[in-house]
């Protein structure tokens, strides 16, 4: 189970890297972003995982339990990403507004 | 046996929608498949026994990402 | 002293934090919270000095919580620390003073506490992931600093820099999951324990990882494209506390992981023996052999060249200094990656000497500028407070950029050159001596361009402009004593980069 | 760019990655990592060992990350038209005015469970604090709709909840380093840790999960209400 979820962390980071290469639209970048940072959440929080350990709400000392940490780490990623993400979208209505274009390629600081 | 057949069956789901993110003709499309995404991530940190991360990504990721994405749509398309 | 010495790191990061509700207290109750906001900062930038007074002990763990590094975060005043700590304060607070008051509105001065929280905890933490948390602070309020002045060039210019630096930001993530999966650590004083003495690939990548994201955020070729943007569409007082000081911090913690994961820096490259041709090819297998230093090396190589040519092609000042800085950069990470105590040292010191004097000259645009937006080097002149003094400092800047003896850049360069060549990098050494004679070139430019022009219209004096002055002769300054201070610059720097390389690996 | 070109640096790349993690050590040679969850009911007495390591062991983290939205705020609301705009142009019709009124007091105690139960049961300040602004978001969005604005929380009041609770959290922070020497500490500094698994223990971190809430809460609501505004 441990290879099919890692192969797949991998496979999300190469289907992400692919559409920030060829996306135009502003709004499907920031998409491919979150799929990018979804990626790295299953990779953070798969490295947690050990089979038969049980999830890390302690009741006692006699069972194993999954690793704490990385779920910390990634709850924290979790909300550093959904700020980018507001932020990002933010600029992005902001240039809309001004330029009046969704398109990257049609940004004038973009192709110096 | 039986959980490796299912995660694999949810990681080729994950994987599809992915994928229809980066293709789909409408952004509206992607954005809500994009939803979709998140809650089928969030099935996988289930499985992984992260309920902690799981709550976070279905509210933050499936929610509130959700509504920033079809707020700038909105804002970004009208005349 | 020890007890207050033990809290100063905290101390450090906390109180540009409660700067935040402080202002936004001061503004409730009516008052200007602009000189409140100068005091807190310059009370920071002293703070930053404390570590140099007499007494104070040579390292300091602040332990967060009460949990040692294995299980908590723990917060460490090292050498390396001790060195940049006042660089960024120093240079953040003359960006803060220059800021122009009709752009310094809203949450101007709150975002500049936090670009420093984040720059201070950038330097003083020993936890990797707690270092991707400061650099996610310090990269958002950098990104809406460079769109602050909320016109179409602003944005565009942000919205770039947030793309790439949230690249930077997901490789990171990639490079510290990876490091955590294969040393079970997070803490950089514990990975040499936690790793072989020879890595394996995957210990390898993953530091490849999260050197390359800092790099990006660093600005060095070939991920520099954002950096031109940014600080040409930044306000100016905004790019010189960017050119200065946020990178200075961002080095650092690139300096932090290249000495403490093995693999990293702390072996020299071989030099390499027979004919030309011989010794290219043997360098280029040595490059894939050295792992990381060879990569850095080539990168380096890459930023002089593409940094220098580029900027020989600019006609704006702000995008001229901002590709001058990745061309420096490439300087101090060919030193950094040649990883003997001496290059390491000069990296430090030319790291030091360029804050310093890419603030000074980002300052001189406002000086020399009619208009912010227009800064085409062939419409600047010596301004209006001072022309001569102004003219005469700006030339002492780009000599010391270029690397002429009077002014500071040129032993940093010179000891750069020297060790480099002798480590093994002679292609380095090289290329730094050759960008220093196209360098010379476009400040050249500048300096003819600049000098003896004076301003036709009337003469306009306002506050802004003298404390814009004030700042801008202060890393003129610097350039000016750290030149005649050379020798006790370069043995800070030797000790610094002595305990760097001998406590981390 | 291309879509073939794009295809191939992506393939290189993650080819390559795949490479370097195929050599991943195995369990044998690798330090077995600390495992915060063995020790954390001890150290902490919360239950839950994430929020243990979230508000306690990695508190600095918290402080952080919390410190990044109040900044997306502030950046957000600066950028958004200080201009009174209409949030939205349709009118809503009675049966969703009523049905969110009848929701939100559903919501809003769902999502103060959340963060008050944070350090037994999965969840916490952050997710708690993201239903709470949901609320104030759905109240402001359905009321507004037609021109005129409404909210459950002025933005000022908004504003000053979020100073307060980052005050708030910085002088727990001074606190412990008053009673015991350290940033954050919690059990160090002589609190009680109470009965592991009852509302009142855990020390400090239902405090810090309640400050993180609203700040976190707060700080979205700025930011979807601003975003709405532009």
């Amino acid at each position: 189970m441990e290879a099919i979820l890692a192969t797949t962390a991998f496979a999300l980071t190469a289907i992400g890297l692919y559409g920030l290469l060829t996306c135009r639209h502003m709004i499907r970048l920031v998409l491919c972003f979150n799929i990018l940072e979804a990626a790295v959440l299953l990779a953070i929080v798969l490295l947690a995982y050990r089979p038969e350990a049980l999830a890390p709400l302690v009741r006692d000392g006699e069972h194993a339990y999954v690793f704490p940490l990385p779920h910390a780490l990634a709850v924290t990623a979790i909300v550093i990403g959904a700020s980018l993400t507001a932020l990002m979208l933010a600029f992005i209505v902001r240039i809309y507004k001004s330029r009046g274009t969704v398109y990257i390629d049609e940004l004038k600081e973009w192709r110096r | 046996m039986m959980l490796n057949v299912s995660v694999a069956l949810l990681c080729a789901f994950l994987l599809l929608v992915a994928v229809y993110v980066v293709v789909a003709r409408s952004v509206l499309a992607a954005i809500i498949s994009m939803g979709v995404f998140s809650m089928l991530v969030t099935a996988v940190f289930v499985v992984l026994r992260a309920p902690d991360v799981a709550v976070t990504e279905a509210v933050i990721g499936a929610g509130l990402i959700t509504a920033f994405f079809v707020i700038a749509l909105d804002k970004t398309s009208e005349q | 002293m020890t007890v207050f010495a033990g809290h100063l790191p905290v101390f450090l990061i906390a109180l540009p934090l409660l700067a935040v509700p402080l202002l936004y207290l001061i503004d409730r109750l009516g008052a200007n919270s602009r000189n409140v906001a100068l005091l807190f900062y310059a009370l920071m930038a002293l703070a930053a000095g404390v570590p140099w007074l007499p007494g104070f002990p040579a390292e300091v763990v602040a332990e967060i919580g009460g949990w040692p590094a294995d299980i908590g975060i723990e917060l460490r005043l090292d050498a390396l620390a001790r060195l940049f700590l006042p660089v960024v304060g120093v240079i953040g607070l003359l960006g803060t003073v220059a800021a122009d008051p009709g752009e310094a509105t809203g949450p101007f001065y709150p975002l500049s506490f936090l670009l420093l929280a984040g720059s201070n905890g950038l330097i003083l933490t020993n936890d990797l992931f707690n270092a991707y948390v400061f650099l996610e602070i310090t990269s958002i309020s950098s990104y809406a600093l460079v769109g602050f002045r909320r016109d179409t060039r602003g944005f565009e210019s942000g919205f770039k820099y947030i793309v790439v630096g949230s690249l930077a930001s997901v490789l990171l993530l990639w490079g510290i999951a990876g490091l955590y999966a294969v040393s079970g650590t997070l803490a950089f004083s514990r990975f040499a324990a936690a790793l072989p003495a020879v890595p394996g690939r995957a210990a390898v990548a993953a530091a490849v990882l999260v050197v390359v994201g800092l790099l990006t955020k660093l600005g060095i070729a070939p991920f520099h494209a954002w950096k031109a943007d940014a600080l040409a569409g930044a306000p100016r007082s905004v790019a010189a506390t960017l050119a200065g000081a946020t990178v200075s911090a961002y080095f650092v913690v690139l300096v932090r992981v290249l000495t403490t994961v093995p693999g990293g820096i702390g072996f020299g490259l071989r030099p390499a023996t027979g004919g030309f041709f011989m010794r290219l090819s043997a360098y280029v297998s040595e490059f894939v052999a050295a792992g990381i230093p060879g990569m850095l090396i080539l990168l380096s190589g890459a930023s002089i060249i593409v940094g220098h040519l580029t900027a020989l092609r600019q006609t704006r000042l702000s995008r001229l200094l901002a590709y001058s800085s990745v061309a420096h950069f490439g300087y101090i990470i060919a030193g950094v990656a040649v990883g003997t105590v001496p290059a390491l040292a000069g990296a430090f010191l030319h790291a030091v000497h360029h804050a310093f004097m890419k603030a000074g000259l980002f300052l001189f645009i406002p000086l020399a500028a009619d208009s912010a937006e227009r800064d085409r080097i062939t419409s600047l002149t010596c301004g209006r407070t001072a022309p001569a003094l102004v003219g005469s400092a700006m030339i002492f800047l780009t000599m010391g950029m270029v690397g002429i003896p009077p002014a500071a850049g040129f032993a940093s360069k010179w000891i750069l050159v020297l060790e480099t060549a002798r480590a093994g990098a002679p292609f380095a050494a090289i290329l730094i001596a050759l960008g220093g004679a196209i360098a010379l070139v476009y400040y050249l430019r500048l300096s003819l361009a600049a000098v003896g022009r004076t301003r036709s219209s009337s003469p306009r004096r306002s506050p802004a402009d003298v404390r814009v002055f004030a700042a801008f002769l202060v890393c003129a300054g610097y350039v000016f004593v750290a030149f005649w201070a050379t020798d006790l610059l370069a043995g800070i720097a030797i000790s610094v980069a002595e305990t760097t390389l001998g406590g981390g690996g | 760019m291309k879509r073939t070109t794009a295809a191939l640096i992506v393939t290189v790349l993650v080819v390559l990655a795949g490479f370097a993690a195929s050599e991943l050590p195995s369990e044998a040679e690798r330090a077995e990592p600390v495992n915060h969850a063995i020790r954390s009911l001890a150290d902490t007495g919360a239950v839950n060992a994430v929020s243990a390591v979230l508000f306690d062991y990695r508190a600095f983290d918290t402080l952080g990350e919390a410190t990044v939205i109040i900044t997306t705020a502030m950046i957000v609301a600066f950028l958004a038209p200080q201009a009174r705009a209409s949030m939205l142009s349709v009118r809503m019709s009675g049966i969703v005015l009523y049905g969110v009124v009848l929701l939100l007091p559903f919501i809003a105690v769902f999502g103060l469970a959340i963060m008050l139960y944070g350090h037994i049961s999965p969840g916490g300040g952050f997710t708690g604090g993201v239903v709470l602004s949901t609320s104030a978001v759905l109240y402001a969005v359905v009321y507004s709709a037609g021109g005129q604005q409404s909210y459950v929380l002025a933005p000022a009041t908004n504003k000053m909840i979020e100073n307060v609770a980052m005050t708030a959290f910085l002088a727990v922070g001074f606190f412990g380093m008053a009673a015991s020497g350290a940033f954050l500490a919690n059990a160090a500094t002589g609190i009680g840790l109470g009965t592991p698994g009852s509302l009142l223990s855990a020390g400090t971190i239902p405090l810090l999960n309640v400050i993180s809430g609203l700040k976190v809460g707060v700080g979205l609501a700025i930011i979807i209400i601003s975003l709405f505004l532009e």
